[in-house]
């Protein structure tokens, strides 16, 4: 985040294309450029990364359920752009990308969805539950919705500390809709909290549309009902995207919570499974028309800051550390069936039951005689 | 008679009890365009419309809480909820209004509903979605709870739950969904609180439910050929009202058991099946009731650690040995080459 | 409800004072006088009503918690009248003045506090829990936004049936922040259900005010969440409280959800035993000011519809059914104990327990000699 | 020491430990202006203000979760939920959140969090608000459950509870707020997983937890004074961890047990107590063991049905006395004249 996007003021009216800025300074200009590169270079990340997770799944290395952020590159990099070390993001279960532009290693993100002792959750958690205290993305939570009140109470924390941090919340356009949504906001409201929550709009939530769930599919104007400021972006865009996070996290910052939609697309199906048989041929072909790392890179292209060279090494530095990933987490080794009892407390406690499924709960008492009892 | 998958027995009944009764409707998130997480109820709303399979918002109390509202009214609501694990969210519905309504207003409210939900771990999903939380319902007076473990007593357990007049919690299990068996053709609904003897034996009852009928009987069907252990095997199929009859009966002959259950062990279903066997077969039991659970972890994704946190068979087969074997009778029957 | 009211426009602007109506024929005006006279009547009813069921408590005639309709007598029966016999009623635990407004003999709701057989609900539910199927009031519901889901299931119902009824869902102001309100408002609001939601304002939800719990105060405002209608209006007056009802009712009958705030008062605690210390002598003095019957009864008397000896006569009257309806509920009998275990099953089921606590599960076997088994 | 009732040691005791830890504070419904639906918190809000005694809306899910949040970033929240009933609303925050997430993320995160609520009914306030549901937390690997029923231990496990890294769920009951006892004046906290053997006695064991410790004691006490009978009495203190150690050893001096319980008999709390029992003393036994427990209906409102479907003293008795009888016990001590 930057400082000015404190002054900044925020765009009241949704998907509005915004003015040509007006012609920037030669240095300032270079700065964003680079800038604009490091996110397309942050999204092809994503793309390989996640690519490379499903392989692994088709190979039977990933289990469980694996929801990826294809389609949802732009957002994710633009959010995770207006973040400081410093602040803490809670997201649910479509956070591989989210946890390496946090500033995990993507070798360790794959680990975790490999099951291994050195994935980020240490093969406790999976794809699902990644969390990293260091870098302060505290989860990754597959229960739709639970990461909303738990988010507000990290806020309540820092407010109750009168820390200068914030936190940011994301979640899906069907999360919308649990009552958790509603009762996190108007907590977080009413006790001004310093929080963004973030809807991630992909226009589905498994097979169900937006307006199928939401009876106003235009999920920004619900943070009127706590009378929190809101905003809708096109989250296609890395740019835009970065802005309109700066301005609510600025927000956020001010000690006031923000509700932000971001609108993008899901390119494939709900998880890795789900062969999306419910979307139309042409639904499908628009989806892959609006695909943000290609339109992003011929954007850059057209605005002379890549060429075709740079786009291919781009890319293949972004399936190496994708592959280097895979190669890490398959040599990383499985948790000990000794540890299967680490992680039940924190604090050790009397008669805790570390029991294997085929224990008895006593010693058996050595019998004489088989007939004494009957 | 025909031989079908648990899921596909699922499916043929929701579908035929729809065609009977224009009361009965389906109500989940992704059950219509989405076909189910699960793909039980596939094709459904191509055939019968939006009015009767109705997709909802994610947002489990209110449509479980929907459902329970239009079942006062004489509809007949079969709720989906995707997981077990999911019912969390539903609960003050399912437990402060749908078990209580008959009761707490003098049997003037009568709530047919069916929420059917799949438990189940051993799919690498995690500690929030691998919980088998049926005794939070068994729990509950008002509640009935059935869990059939084969296919016909999906279709025979499914009718009967659709025509009851009380809230029913019907549980299902991921990794029973594929398994194959023969259903009869006919609809005769099952009687809800009736435990099923499903093998005859008399070195020790076996009991279990949902998966875990199913594990017992299969390790009682290995155990006859490989040792020629001669195991009663009980599903219980009703976990609320619970069948203590037929179990005590059981374990008079046999003089031993070992309760099979994929939720945890303290407090799990299984104490109260040991409890209830301990005191109505006081002067029967040779040994103490073994139970074989859960272990008592938050579930790990990691494919090692839940395999060692599940109940597998070789640690039934063990209970059993050693439950014998405490009381002798292993060897004895070993010796005498009792088929 | 009038058939009027189905083509009367909705007041956009809340708790705005309506300009004086034309001039009314004589016939309609008598009509008019007369309506309000009867509204006049069964605001005493309540008011009298509540006061006996308060000294029944303290002679311990009632037990568990009771929360009394005082201060919201005009809101109650402004809303009564929007509806149809064949509508239905869900509302909370605030409810003895609802049910004796759908048609419930005040005895039956009496009895049903003291517990008795001849209770509307047959003694099982007390104060918390009145329920009549015959008058379709479905409940008295203790568990606070707990009758939300069920009201929206039952215009599910009626919507499956299409039918021409309608339901109405009372709830309090502090519900208003409870995750089901945020469900089942956005699930009548997409499903088109016939189901007016109105919220008795009444400041308070037990000692915490609406500022200190709802991040938008003017909770009516929430409805925008849903593209759901909604207003509000002044609930301590009768006449407004019946249009807007009727305004409400009449868009839930064209088949569309309503959100209706009525702002009240609460004359008194919580609940009976509540003395209300948090609230300033101030607030009570204005609160008392605002006597909603007190208010209403000036009102006629001015516009000359009632004198005093009227006003003498109504509250005789009033008062002879409450005590009535004490007198008959105390003769009520208690429920047998044998009874206890009729309600669990509508259906009966095999291996139903139907023990007491002193029962065994199983009959105790005889022993001969004690010391057998060690 | 000084004798004050269990209301109050719980006061003093936030209170203390309010000053002692600034990252301690309470949140909840009425806690604050209200002063707490039972008065436990009456005065904090004035003497800590508004940051430390955080008055919520009415939304259990939402401030329950937040104080997860909290205590995830090294706060120490104590939530009060007015009563069990309602936890039902926040139990996916509780189950799946609260005691997931320390296992769930690899031991990265401490959940150091205590939520206090009343479980309890003889109140005549009906279905939903009169349960005993502390089964949901005592079953779940993750939470610790604790279950005071004297002054002293509402104050040594509401010590340890606070101190503790781990959710805790503190069960306080209704009809124990007004009970008086000794407190003693240092701040020793209790250890969460021990039970306490609260009178020694031979004839038999009898077992209870919070407002049936109470009545337990109670009773035996009576019935040496009566009948000269030598119970001993067991506060089971907390329900997970379970201490099956000290239950195992005074069955196995006694050789026989009834176990008290609040909540309903089918897979209640008293099936894992009798199932651990007549598992650990198989051998030890001569009786089975009895259960007294609620009637298995929603609770009725009006006195005379609520009465009956409660567990009374003289059920107790009659338990203890039938216990007794069938294994020819007392009559031998009655006999016996013992004192
Ligand atoms: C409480 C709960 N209900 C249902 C589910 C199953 N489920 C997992 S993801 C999902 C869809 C969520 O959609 P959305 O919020 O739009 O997020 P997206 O997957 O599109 O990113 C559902 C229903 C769940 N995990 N938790
Ligand atoms: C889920 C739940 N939480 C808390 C309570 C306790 N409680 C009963 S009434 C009440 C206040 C409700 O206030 P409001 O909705 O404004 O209704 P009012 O009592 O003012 O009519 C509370 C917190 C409850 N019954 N249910
Ligand atoms: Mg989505
Ligand atoms: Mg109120």
């Amino acid at each position: 985040m930057t400082d000015t996007a404190r002054t900044k003021r925020k765009t009241s009216a949704p998907n509005v294309v915004k003015p040509p800025a007006a012609p920037k300074a030669p240095g300032e200009a270079a700065v964003e450029g680079e800038r604009k590169v490091q996110y397309y270079r942050d999204m092809m990340l994503i793309r390989r990364f996640e690519e490379r997770a499903a392989r692994g799944y088709t190979q039977a290395l990933v289990g469980g359920y694996c929801h990826l952020n294809l389609g949802e590159e732009a957002a994710v990099v633009g959010l995770m752009t207006a973040l400081r070390e410093t602040d803490y993001l809670f997201t649910n279960y479509r956070e591989h990308g989210y946890a390496i532009l946090r500033g995990i290693d993507p070798k360790r993100v794959m680990a975790e969805l490999y099951g291994r002792v050195d994935g980020v959750s240490k093969g406790w958690g999976g794809s699902m539950h990644m969390f990293d205290l260091t870098h302060r993305l505290l989860g990754g939570y597959g229960i739709v919705g639970g990461q909303l009140p738990l988010a507000t109470g990290a806020a309540l924390a820092i407010d109750y500390r009168s820390l200068d941090e914030i936190v940011m919340c994301t979640m899906g356009d069907g999360t919308a809709n649990i009552g958790a949504f509603h009762e996190s906001l108007n907590i977080a409201a009413l006790w001004q909290l310093p929080i963004v929550y973030v809807i991630i709009n992909n226009h589905l939530g498994m097979g169900t549309t937006v307006d199928k769930a939401s009876a106003e599919p235009e999920l920004y104007k619900r943070g009127a009902s706590y009378k929190m400021a809101s905003e809708r972006v096109n989250g296609l865009d890395p740019v835009l995207v970065a802005e309109a996070a700066a301005r609510a996290v600025a927000t956020a910052r001010s000690g006031k919570p923000f509700l932000l939609e971001v609108v993008t697309e899901r390119l494939r199906g709900h998880s890795v499974v789900d062969p999306a048989k419910y979307r139309t041929a042409e639904e499908t072909a628009l989806v892959k028309e609006r695909d943000p790392v290609h339109t992003f890179a011929a954007r850059l292209v057209a605005e002379g800051l890549l060429d075709e060279a740079a786009l291919t090494q781009i890319d293949e530095q972004a399936t190496k550390r994708a592959n280097e990933a895979h190669a890490f987490a398959e040599a990383s080794a499985m948790p000990d069936v000794s540890t299967l009892f680490d992680y039940t407390y924190a604090t050790p406690v009397a008669n805790d039951s570390r029991r294997l499924p085929g224990e008895p709960l006593f010693e058996a008492a050595p019998r004489v005689t088989p007939e004494v009892a009957t | 008679m025909s031989v079908v998958t648990y899921r596909q027995a699922l499916h043929d009944t929701l579908r035929a009890e729809m065609l009977r009764d224009e009361n009965v409707f389906l109500i989940g998130e992704e059950i219509g365009v989405f076909e189910g997480s699960y793909k039980i109820t596939a094709g459904l709303l191509a055939e019968f419309g939006e009015r009767r399979v109705r997709d909802t918002p994610i947002a489990e109390e209110g449509f479980t809480g929907a459902a329970i509202g239009a079942a006062m009214l004489g509809l007949r609501p079969v709720v989906e909820i995707m997981t077990i694990n999911f019912t969390l969210l539903a609960l003050d519905q399912i437990v402060n209004h749908a078990a209580k309504i008959y009761g707490m207003f003098g049997g003037q409210a009568k709530v047919p509903l069916v929420i059917r939900t799949p438990g189940g771990g051993g799919q690498q999903l995690g500690a929030t979605h691998s919980q088998n939380i049926e005794l939070y319902y068994a729990f509950v007076p008002g509640m009935k709870v059935v869990a059939p473990s084969t296919p016909a007593d999906a279709k025979a357990l499914l009718l009967a739950a659709i025509r009851d007049d009380d809230p029913v919690l019907f549980l299902e299990n991921l990794a029973l969904y594929n398994t194959k068996g023969e259903v009869p053709d006919d609809d005769t609904p099952a009687e809800i609180g009736k435990a099923a003897v499903t093998r005859e034996g008399h070195d020790l009852t076996l009991i279990g439910y949902s998966r875990m009928a199913y594990v017992a009987a299969h390790v009682a069907q290995e155990l006859s050929e490989s040792d020629g252990l001669d195991i009663e095997v009980i599903d219980l199929r009703s976990l609320r009202p619970l069948d203590r009859e037929t179990i005590i009966n059981s374990v008079k002959k046999t003089h031993a058991a070992v309760v099979l259950e994929d939720d945890w062990l303290t407090y799990g279903i299984g104490a109260e099946i040991a409890a209830t066997i301990s005191d109505g077969a006081f002067d029967y039991l040779d040994a103490p009731v073994r139970r074989v659970a859960m272990a008592e972890v938050p579930m790990p994704y990691s494919k090692a650690l839940e395999t060692a946190a599940l109940p597998s068979n070789d640690d039934v087969r063990n209970a059993i040995y050693q439950t014998l074997d405490a009381i002798g009778r292993r060897h004895h029957k070993i010796g005498q080459g009792h088929d």
